[in-house]
C-alpha cells in the first residue's frame, strides 16, 4: 500500500574547477581548524619569541614545560573525564594533599612517596564516581564537595606546609634530568603520549568516548558506562594525586594549599584545546597545547617582569580570553 | 523449537500502564511482526525483553529458561540484540567506530588494531551492500545510512535473536530492500527476529506470524497467511479503518484553490551551500503541496531554508505578499508561517518539560500582554488543542517524554498549529506514526487546506503524498525538476516520472513498492 | 627613608662570600619575588619598599614576579628570574618550605637570595645568604602582654587568627597561648581563623559576638582583620576600645591612629620596610663582608603613650 | 481569515477518534505533581538545621541572629538566583564572585563623585560585565563554564588593579552606610531587597516570556530555536542580569563591610551559588529554575557556616562537614538529574 521513494544512486557531485594550490589551501586550512589550540600555541610562542628574545631559549621553555607539568597532568585526567561527559573540581585539592600524603611518606621510600597520594588519588575518585554512578548526582556537585572536603583535610592533616627533610631519590625524580631534558618534561610527554594510546587505541578509550558521545546510546550498545565512569573518575583522581606526588619531590615539600585553583584551569586547558564540554569530543595534543598556552602566560607576565599583581589577573583573564574566542572561532566551522 | 518467550509481561510508568498482559515468543528462523498504535507499548516491550527496563510483572523465558537482564550488555551476551527505535549510535565517532565498539580487533590482545578494524568494516559493509567510507564520521551521514549502520552493527553480533524497533523510519526503498535481505539473511540463518513497524506492506512482505499489541494487551496473534488486512487493522485500532476517499478531497482542495489564486507562500531563487539550489515554488491558499523527491535530495533543507533555520545564501521568500528580509523562525512564525522538524527528538520536543509547556512553546507571544503570560489562556487553549488533537497523555500537566512517539508529534503538530499561521510545513508529518494517527493527521491536513491555510508537506511514502497533496514540487539534489499535479495519478505514476528523470542506470525497483 | 629602620638583633653567625667580586649593584639586574598580593598593607608596603631601595641604589632593572599564593609559582618565579639574567634575588617566600629547587638552582647560578619577612627551610651561606624579619612567636607574647595590660588580668577573649596551619599564625597563636599562661583571669573563649581577610574577620566576630555576648576582649594576628572585626563589633551596637579591649599586630598606620583615638588598645609592629637592610646585605655579600644569616627586625610597641608620635614622624606604615 | 483554532475542530470524525483516544487514558488522570520528599528535602534540611541550632548552638536563639545572618544571606540570594537563573538555560555563571568584588572596586574609586554614582557605577558594571558574557555565550558560542571562568579571572583582576590592590574604607554616613545597617523591624533593608528580588524572579520564570524562554532554551536550545524563540537575547538577558544581581550584590557586601575591597569580597560564592541553587532543586541540566529552593539553599549554608563558627569549630573540619552536607542535601534528591 504504501510506496516508498527509491533511494538516490548519490553520483559523486563534480570536483570543483579548482587547481591544486586551491585545494591545499583549503587541506591546510582544514588541518588549523581541527588542530586550533596548537597552531594558536605556535603561532603565540613565536610572536612572544619576537618580543621577548630570551623566550624562546631552550632554558626558557624547559623552565615553561617543568612548571605547566603538574597543571600538564592533572588535565590529562581532566580530559579524559569531560571527554566521558563528566566534571572533576575535586583535582586541584586533591593536588594539596597529594603533597602532603607525599612528605609524609617520603621517609618511608620512594614506593611510599608515590604510592600514597596515588592510592588517595585513585580512591578519592572510586568515591566521585561511586556518588555520580550509583547515587546518580551531579558531577559537579559531588566534585565540588570533594574540594572543599579534600582541602580542609590537607591542612589539618599538615597544616600549611610540610618539609621533607631528605628527599634524596624522591627528589631526583622530579628534579633530575636525562639526556639534559627535565624528568617532569619528560615525565609530562610521556604521560601523554601513553594517554594518546590508551584514549585512541584501546577498548576502554572507546567507552570514554561513547559515554560522552551518547550516554544513552553506549549503554544500549552494550558499552560498560557505569564501569567506564568509575575508571575514569579513579583515573582522574590518580592523574591528580601523581602530580601532587611530583610536586612534593619538586617542592621537597608537602604544601596544602598547592594546586588550588588547578580544577577550574585545567577545565579551561582542556576546553582551549578543543575538548567539548558537552563530552565526546577532544584530542590530549590539543589539551596539551591548552596547558602550555597557559603555562606562556604566567611565563609571558615574567618576561615583562614589571606587572602588578593587580594587573596579572587582568592580563591572564584576557589572555584566557582571546585565546578561547581564537580556538572556537578556529573551529566553528567544523562544529556546526 | 522455540527460542525466546515473553509470559504475562505487565509494566506501568507511574500511572500509566504502558503494558498490561503481553505474552509473545519467536522461533528459530522466525519472523514474528509486532504492531500496533502508538503507544500500545512495542517500545516498551523490547526494551523489557532487552534489560534496558525492569518488568513489574511475568517471565522472560529464552530457551525455555527464565532469565533477567539488568543491561542490554548481558542480553546482548546471552544472544538477544536489538535495534532501539531511535537511532542509538556515538555520533562523533567514525562508523568503524561505531560497527566495532566494545569488540574491535586488537594487537596483543589490548591496543585497537585501526586498520584492521576499517579493513573489516569496509568488508562488513560491502557484504550487506552498504556503500559508505568506514572512517567517515557517522554525524555526517544521512538518517537512513546512520540507521543501515546500527541495524548491521546489531545483526553483526552473531546474536540468535534479533529486534527490530521501526527499522525502516529513516530508510529509503532502496534501504528498505538492503535491510529486508539482511532480515531474510538472518532467517536462513535460523535466527529469531521480532519486527516492528507501523508499515503494513513491509509486515506481510517479511513476517511469518504478527503479533497486534492494543492498550498494552496482546489483542491478536496470526500466521500472516491467514490475517487479511482488514482483520489487523481493525484490530490495531480495535474499529474498522474509515478510508477517507482520495478523489472527494481532491475535489474539495480544488474547490479552495479555485476560490483564491493568489499565492500564501513564494519562493524564488533560494540558495543554501550546494543543497538547496536555485529553489522556486508557490503554495497557494487552501493548496495542499507535496516536496517530493529521493532521500536526501534536499528536503528538509529546502523547508528549512525558507524558515530561516538555517541562513540562505540568497534568494526571496514571500509570505502573504509580504516579502521577507533576513528571516528567522520567530519572523517567520510572526509573518504567518509555521515549521514542524522531521528530527522531533533533538529539534522538536522538549524533552523534561510538560505537555502544556511543550504545546504553547510557540504561542507564548500571543498569549502575553506586555511579557506576562495568561495562564488561563495558555491553558485554555492547550487543553483544547490536547482535545482536538486526541493527545494520548496522562493529564496536560504530564512530561512530554512520558507519551509516545506518535503522541509527542501530535503535541508537536498542535504547537505549529497554534500560532495560526497562513501557511505551514510539515516535514514528514507521519514518520513514525500508526495508521490510525496518520488518518487523522492527513485529515488535518485537509481540514487546514479547506480553511484557507497553505500547506507544504513532505513525506518517505510517496503514495502518502500523493494521495494527501494536490501538487507536487520534485526535488533532486536541491533542484526543483519538476511540478505535477496529482490528481488522478497514482503513485506509481509518479514514480515513473521522477525514475525517468533519474539519469542514473540503478533507479531501485518500483515494482516492490505498493506490494502486497 | 631612614635606611634600615627597625632592623636590630642580628644572630651572630654570618656569611660570607667566598668568592667576592666587589661588583657594584647599580647596574645589576636584581629579582624580587613577592609571594601573596599586595592587598595586605604590609605586603604593598614590604614591595614598596624593595622597589624604592631597588631605584635610590641604582639597579638597572628590578625583575618583579609575585607567586599569587602559589607556591609552584613561586619557586618558577625564580628560575625564571635567574634566567633572565637577575645576579641577586630578594625573596619573600610564601610558605616555610617549599623553594628547594629554586635556592639551589640560585646557589648553582652563584645568585645570592635575601629572604624577608618568613623564614624558609635551607642551608644558610648556601640557600640563602640571610633571611630578615619579625619574630612571629615573640609577636604573640607581646600581644598577650599587651592584653594583660589593657585588661588588668581579666577578660573574656577571643582570638582571630591568621590562615590556619601558616607559620606565621602558628607561632602568634602559641605565642599567645604562652603569654597568656600565669594569668588565669584571661579566658580565650574562641579561635578563628580570619583568613587574612577584613571580609572573614568581619564575619567571623560577627557570629563570635552572637554565640559569646560575654566577650570583651580581642587579640587579632593582623591588623586588617582587625578593621574588619572592629567593624562588626560597632555594628553589634559596641564599643570597641571600651566594651571591648583590643590587641592587633602590624602596627599599620589605620590602626595606630586608632589607638591614638583609644578605639584600639596596642599594636605589636611587624616592619615590612625590609628593602634597604636587603640591599644593605647584598652590598656587603658582594664586597665580602660577613653579612648576619639572621637579621630580627626591632618591632615596636604601638600604645596610647606612643601612638600620634608615631603617626606624626611615619614610623607607622 | 478566520482563526485556526475555532475552525480546525469542525472535521468530520473528529468526535469519533477522539473518544477513541480517550479511551486509552488511564483512570485517574494526571500523574501528579504532588510535591514529594525529593523536592521537599532543602526546606526538610533547613528546618532540621534550624533546630538543632535552637536547641544546641550558644547563642542562637539571641534574635540578632537573624539579622546577622540576613545581612549575610542578602547578596548571596542575589547571585544564587542569578546563577539559578544561567543554570536553567543550561549553562552556568562563574564570574558573579568576581563581579561582586568589581562593583566594591567601582564604589571605592568613584566616591570622589558621591555614593549615589558609586552605587549605579557598581550595578552597572556588573550589568555590563555580565551583558558581554552574555554575548560572549550567546554570539561567540564559548561555553558558559569557559567564558564566565575567563570573566572570573578578568573581572577581579581589573577590581585589584582599580583599587591598586588597596582596600577602602568606605564614610560612615549616606546611603552605602545605610544600606549596611538599617532594618525594618528587625530585617535588614538588603534582605527585603533581597526576598523582593526573589519574589519578581518567581513571577519573572513562571509568568513572563524571557524566564519561559531561558527555561526553553535549557530543555533544547535545537527545538527552541525552531519553536520561534529568541534564544540568543534570551541568553544575553539572562547573563546580563546575572552580572546586574552579582553587581548589586558587590554593593550590599560593600555596604555591610564598610570598605571597597577587591580581593576578599565574593571569593569562592559563586560556587556557593551553584550549590545553593542546585540543592535548592534547579538541576544543572537545565530547564527547570526552582525559585524558593535557592533561596532556602543559600539560608541553608549560611546558617550552617554560621553554625561551624558559633560551636568554634576549626574552620578546616568545618569544611569537611560542609562538603558532607552538601553531598547529604543532594543525596535526597538524587535522580533528579
Ligand atoms: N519512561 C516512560 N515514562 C512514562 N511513560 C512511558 C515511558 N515510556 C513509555 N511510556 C508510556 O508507555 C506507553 C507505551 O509506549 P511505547 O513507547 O512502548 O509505545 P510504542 O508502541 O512503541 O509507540 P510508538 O509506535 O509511538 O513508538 C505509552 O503510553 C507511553 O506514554
Ligand atoms: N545516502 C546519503 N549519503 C550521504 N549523505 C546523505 C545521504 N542522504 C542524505 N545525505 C545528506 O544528509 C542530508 C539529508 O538531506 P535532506 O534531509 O535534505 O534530505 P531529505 O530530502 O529531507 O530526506 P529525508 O528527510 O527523507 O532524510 C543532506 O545534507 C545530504 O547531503
Ligand atoms: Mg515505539
Ligand atoms: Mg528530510
Amino acid at each position: 500500500m504504501s510506496a516508498t521513494l527509491p533511494a538516490s544512486p548519490r553520483m559523486p557531485r563534480p570536483p570543483p574547477a579548482a587547481h591544486r594550490g586551491a585545494e591545499r589551501r583549503q587541506r591546510l586550512f582544514a588541518v588549523i581548524q581541527a588542530r586550533g589550540a596548537t597552531v594558536v600555541l605556535i603561532v603565540a610562542a613565536l610572536v612572544a619569541g619576537l618580543i621577548f628574545p630570551a623566550f624562546l631559549k631552550p632554558e626558557n621553555i624547559e623552565d615553561l614545560t617543568t612548571a605547566a607539568s603538574f597543571l600538564g597532568l592533572v588535565t590529562l585526567g581532566q580530559t579524559f573525564v569531560i571527554i566521558m561527559g563528566g566534571f572533576d573540581l575535586s583535582v586541584g585539592s586533591m593536588i594539596g594533599l597529594g603533597t602532603v600524603l607525599a612528605a609524609y611518606a617520603a621517609p618511608y621510600g620512594v614506593l611510599a612517596a608515590f604510592g600514597a597520594p596515588l592510592a588517595a588519588g585513585a580512591l578519592v575518585g572510586l568515591v566521585n564516581g561511586l556518588l555520580i554512578v550509583k547515587a546518580r548526582m551531579a558531577p559537579f556537585i559531588v566534585t565540588l564537595a570533594a574540594l572543599l572536603a579534600l582541602k580542609g583535610l590537607a591542612i589539618v592533616l599538615a597544616g600549611e606546609s610540610l618539609i621533607i627533610a631528605d628527599p634524596g631519590l624522591f627528589g631526583r625524580s622530579a628534579n633530575g634530568a636525562l639526556f639534559g631534558v627535565g624528568n617532569l618534561t619528560i615525565i609530562l610527554l610521556a604521560a601523554y603520549a601513553v594517554a594518546a594510546l590508551v584514549l585512541n587505541r584501546t577498548a576502554y578509550g572507546s567507552a570514554v568516548f561513547a559515554t560522552g558521545g551518547n550516554e544513552d546510546a553506549a549503554r544500549m550498545l552494550g558499552v560498560a558506562v557505569d564501569r567506564t565512569k568509575l575508571l575514569t573518575y579513579m583515573l582522574s583522581g590518580t592523574m591528580a594525586g601523581l602530580s601532587g606526588a611530583l610536586l612534593a619531590a619538586h617542592l621537597s615539600s608537602g604544601i596544602s594549599s598547592a594546586g588550588n585553583g588547578y580544577e577550574l584551569q585545567s577545565i579551561a586547558a582542556a576546553v582551549i584545546g578543543g575538548v567539548l564540554l558537552t563530552g565526546g569530543v577532544g584530542t590530549l595534543l590539543g589539551a596539551l597545547s591548552g596547558v602550555l598556552l597557559l603555562g606562556m602566560i604566567e611565563n609571558i607576565i615574567n618576561q615583562i617582569g614589571s606587572l602588578s599583581a593587580a594587573f596579572q589577573g587582568l592580563a591572564s583573564g584576557v589572555f584566557l580570553l582571546v585565546a578561547v574566542l581564537v580556538q572556537s572561532g578556529l573551529t566553528r566551522q567544523r562544529s556546526s | 523449537m522455540v527460542l525466546l518467550e515473553a509470559r504475562h509481561i505487565a509494566k506501568s510508568f507511574g500511572h500509566v500502564a504502558a503494558l498490561r498482559d503481553v505474552s509473545l515468543e519467536v522461533a528459530a528462523g522466525e519472523i514474528v511482526g509486532l504492531l500496533g498504535e502508538n503507544g500500545a507499548g512495542k517500545s516498551t516491550l523490547i526494551k523489557i525483553l532487552t534489560g534496558l527496563e525492569r518488568h513489574d510483572a511475568g517471565d522472560i523465558l529464552l530457551d525455555g529458561r527464565s532469565v533477567a537482564f539488568s543491561s542490554p550488555r548481558q542480553a546482548q551476551d546471552a544472544g538477544i540484540a536489538a535495534v532501539y527505535q531511535e537511532i542509538n549510535l556515538i555520533p562523533e565517532r567514525s562508523v568503524a567506530d561505531n560497527l566495532f565498539i566494545n569488540r574491535a580487533p586488537r594487537v596483543a590482545g589490548l591496543f585497537i588494531n585501526r586498520r584492521q578494524m576499517i579493513s573489516d568494516a569496509r568488508a562488513l559493509l560491502s557484504r550487506y551492500g552498504l556503500d559508505v567510507d568506514p572512517a567517515r564520521t557517522l554525524r555526517t551521514l544521512g538518517l537512513g545510512t546512520q540507521q543501515l549502520v546500527s541495524i548491521i552493527r546489531t545483526v553483526s553480533l552473531g546474536a540468535r535473536v534479533v529486534i527490530l524497533d521501526e527499522p525502516t523510519s529513516a530508510l529509503s526503498a532502496h534501504e528498505v530492500e538492503l535491510l529486508f535481505g539482511i532480515v531474510r539473511t538472518l532467517r536462513e540463518e535460523r535466527v529469531g527476529v521480532i519486527y516492528v513497524s507501523h508499515r503494513l506492506s513491509e509486515c506481510y512482505a517479511l513476517c511469518d506470524r504478527m503479533t497486534v499489541l492494543r492498550d498494552g494487551v496482546v489483542a491478536l496473534t496470526e500466521a500472516t497467511a491467514r490475517l487479511p488486512r482488514a482483520r489487523l487493522i481493525a484490530a490495531m485500532l480495535g474499529r474498522e479503518l474509515v478510508e477517507r476517499s482520495r478523489s472527494a478531497q481532491v475535489v474539495a482542495n480544488d474547490g479552495a484553490a479555485a476560490g483564491s489564486s493568489d499565492n500564501v507562500l513564494h519562493v524564488e531563487h533560494l540558495n543554501w551551500r550546494r543543497q538547496v539550489v536555485d529553489v522556486g515554488l508557490d503554495v497557494r491558499k487552501g493548496e495542499v503541496v507535496g516536496l517530493a523527491g529521493l532521500l536526501g535530495s534536499g528536503r528538509t533543507e529546502t523547508m528549512k531554508a525558507i524558515y530561516g533555520a538555517v541562513t540562505p545564501d540568497s534568494g526571496t521568500v514571500t509570505i502573504m505578499q509580504h516579502r521577507r528580509h533576513r528571516a528567522t523562525p520567530a519572523r517567520s512564525l510572526q509573518d504567518g508561517l509555521a515549521f514542524l522538524s522531521e528530527d522531533r527528538r533533538s529539534e522538536g520536543i522538549f524533552s523534561h518539560l510538560t505537555v502544556a509547556e511543550n504545546l504553547s512553546a510557540s504561542m507564548l507571544r500571543r498569549i502575553a500582554r506586555w511579557g506576562i503570560i495568561s495562564r488561563q489562556r495558555r491553558d485554555a487553549l492547550v487543553s483544547e488543542y490536547v482535545s482536538r488533537l486526541g493527545v494520548k497523555t496522562g493529564g496536560s500537566d504530564a512530561p512530554i517524554s512520558s507519551l509516545s512517539g506518535g503522541n509527542q508529534q501530535k503535541v508537536l503538530i498542535g504547537r505549529a498549529l497554534s500560532t495560526d499561521p497562513s501557511v505551514v510545513m510539515l516535514d514528514d508529518p507521519t514518520r513514525g506514526i500508526d495508521v490510525g494517527a496518520k488518518a487523522e493527521i492527513h485529515r488535518t491536513i485537509a481540514d487546514l487546506a479547506s480553511h484557507g491555510m497553505g500547506v507544504l508537506v513532505t513525506s518517505s511514502e510517496l503514495e502518502e503524498l500523493v494521495d494527501t497533496t494536490d501538487r507536487l514540487v520534485v526535488l533532486d539534489e536541491g533542484r526543483v525538476v519538476d511540478t505535477l499535479a496529482t490528481a488522478g495519478h497514482h503513485a506509481d505514476d509518479v514514480l515513473a516520472v521522477i525514475a525517468g528523470m533519474q539519469t542514473a542506470p540503478s533507479s531501485a525497483p518500483a515494482a516492490e513498492a505498493g506490494a502486497p | 627613608q631612614s635606611s634600615s629602620a627597625g632592623v636590630g638583633v642580628s644572630s651572630g653567625a654570618t656569611c660570607v662570600n667566598p668568592r667576592p667580586g666587589h661588583e657594584n649593584l647599580s647596574g645589576m639586574v636584581i629579582g624580587f619575588s613577592q609571594s601573596e598580593n599586595e592587598q595586605n598593607p604590609f605586603r604593598a608596603a614590604e614591595t614598596e619598599s624593595v622597589r624604592s631601595t631597588a631605584k635610590s641604589v641604582g639597579v638597572r632593572r628590578l625583575l618583579y614576579t609575585n607567586a599569587n599564593s602559589n607556591q609552584a609559582k613561586q619557586v618558577a618565579d625564580i628560575e625564571n628570574m635567574i634566567s633572565q639574567g637577575a645576579k641577586a634575588i630578594i625573596v619573600a617566600p610564601l610558605n616555610a618550605t617549599g623553594l628547594q629547587p629554586a635556592l639551589e638552582q640560585a646557589a648553582q647560578a652563584h645568585v645570592p637570595v635575601v629572604t624577608i619577612d618568613r623564614a624558609t627551610a635551607g642551608t644558610p651561606c648556601r640557600d640563602f645568604i640571610t633571611f630578615m624579619g619579625s619574630d612571629f612567636r615573640k609577636q604573640g607574647e607581646r600581644a598577650a602582654q599587651a592584653m594583660v595590660d589593657a585588661t588588668n588580668g581579666t577578660a573574656n577573649i577571643v582570638e582571630i587568627q591568621g590562615a590556619y596551619g601558616n607559620v606565621v599564625e602558628a607561632q602568634r597563636s602559641e605565642g599567645f597561648a604562652a603569654g597568656l599562661k600565669g594569668h588565669p583571669g584571661l579566658k580565650l573563649l574562641a579561635s578563628q581563623s580570619g583568613n587574612w581577610s577584613a571580609t572573614d574577620a568581619q564575619h567571623v566576630m560577627e557570629q563570635l559576638l552572637l554565640a559569646h555576648p560575654d566577650i570583651n576582649a580581642l587579640y587579632t594576628h593582623a591588623d586588617v582583620m582587625t578593621l574588619g572585626a572592629i567593624r562588626a563589633i560597632t555594628q553589634s551596637g559596641r564599643r570597641p576600645g571600651h566594651d571591648i579591649r583590643i590587641v592587633s599586630i602590624d602596627g599599620t598606620r589605620a590602626i595606630v591612629q586608632m589607638i591614638a583615638s583609644d578605639q584600639v588598645q596596642a599594636a605589636i609592629e611587624t616592619n615590612p620596610r625590609l628593602g634597604p637592610a636587603a640591599f644593605d646585605a647584598l652590598k656587603s655579600w658582594f664586597n665580602g663582608t660577613p653579612v648576619p644569616q639572621t637579621i630580627i627586625t626591632n618591632d615596636a610597641l604601638y600604645t596610647r603613650a606612643n601612638a600620634a608620635t608615631s603617626i606624626a614622624s611615619g614610623a607607622a606604615y | 481569515m478566520k482563526s485556526f483554532s475555532s475552525t480546525l475542530f469542525a472535521w468530520p470524525g473528529g468526535r469519533q477518534m477522539r473518544r477513541i483516544s480517550i479511551g486509552t487514558t488511564p483512570p485517574g488522570g494526571k500523574p501528579s505533581r504532588v510535591p514529594n520528599l525529593r523536592d521537599l528535602s532543602v526546606y526538610l534540611a533547613l528546618v532540621l538545621l534550624i533546630i538543632f541550632d535552637l536547641v544546641l548552638t550558644p547563642g542562637f536563639r539571641n534574635p540578632f541572629v537573624v539579622r546577622s545572618l540576613l545581612f549575610e544571606a542578602a547578596p548571596v540570594v542575589l547571585i544564587a538566583l542569578g546563577q539559578s537563573l544561567a543554570i536553567g538555560t543550561r549553562g552556568i555563571d562563574l564570574s558573579v564572585g568576581s563581579i561582586m568584588a568589581l562593583s566594591s572596586a567601582i564604589i571605592g574609586i568613584s566616591l570622589g563623585f558621591g555614593q549615589n554614582v558609586g552605587i549605579a557605577g557598581a550595578i552597572f558594571g556588573g550589568l555590563a560585565c555580565g551583558l558581554l558574557n552574555g554575548i560572549f555565550i550567546a554570539i561567540f558560542r564559548i561555553a558558559p563554564l569557559i567564558s564566565s571562568l575567563a570573566l572570573l579571572v578578568a573581572a577581579r583582576g581589573l577590581a585589584q588593579a582599580l583599587l591598586s590592590g588597596a582596600r577602602v574604607d568606605l564614610p560612615m554616613d549616606g546611603p552605602l552606610s545605610a544600606l549596611g545597617q538599617i532594618t525594618i523591624m528587625g530585617v535588614p533593608v538588603v534582605a527585603i531587597v533581597a526576598l523582593a528580588v526573589a519574589a519578581a524572579f518567581a513571577f519573572l520564570v513562571r509568568r513572563t516570556l524571557p524566564g519561559q524562554y531561558a527555561i526553553f532554551v535549557g530543555a533544547s536550545r535545537e527545538a527552541s530555536v525552531l519553536a520561534g524563540h529568541p534564544v540568543r537575547a534570551t541568553l544575553i538577558f539572562v547573563y546580563g542580569l546575572s552580572g546586574l544581581l552579582a553587581g548589586i550584590a558587590g554593593v550590599f557586601a560593600s555596604a555591610r563591610l564598610g570598605a571597597a575591597d577587591a580581593n576578599y569580597i565574593g571569593v569562592q560564592f559563586e560556587l556557593d551559588a551553584v550549590a545553593a541553587a542546585v540543592i535548592g532543586g534547579t538541576p544543572l541540566s537545565g530547564g527547570r529554575i526552582a525559585v524558593a529552593g535557592t533561596v532556602a539553599g543559600v539560608l541553608l549554608l549560611t546558617i550552617l557556616d554560621a553554625t561551624f563558627i558559633m560551636n568554634n569549630v576549626n574552620a578546616n573540619f568545618a569544611q569537611i562537614l560542609k562538603a558532607a552536607f552538601i553531598v547529604g542535601a543532594l543525596y535526597m534528591q538524587r535522580g533528579r538529574a
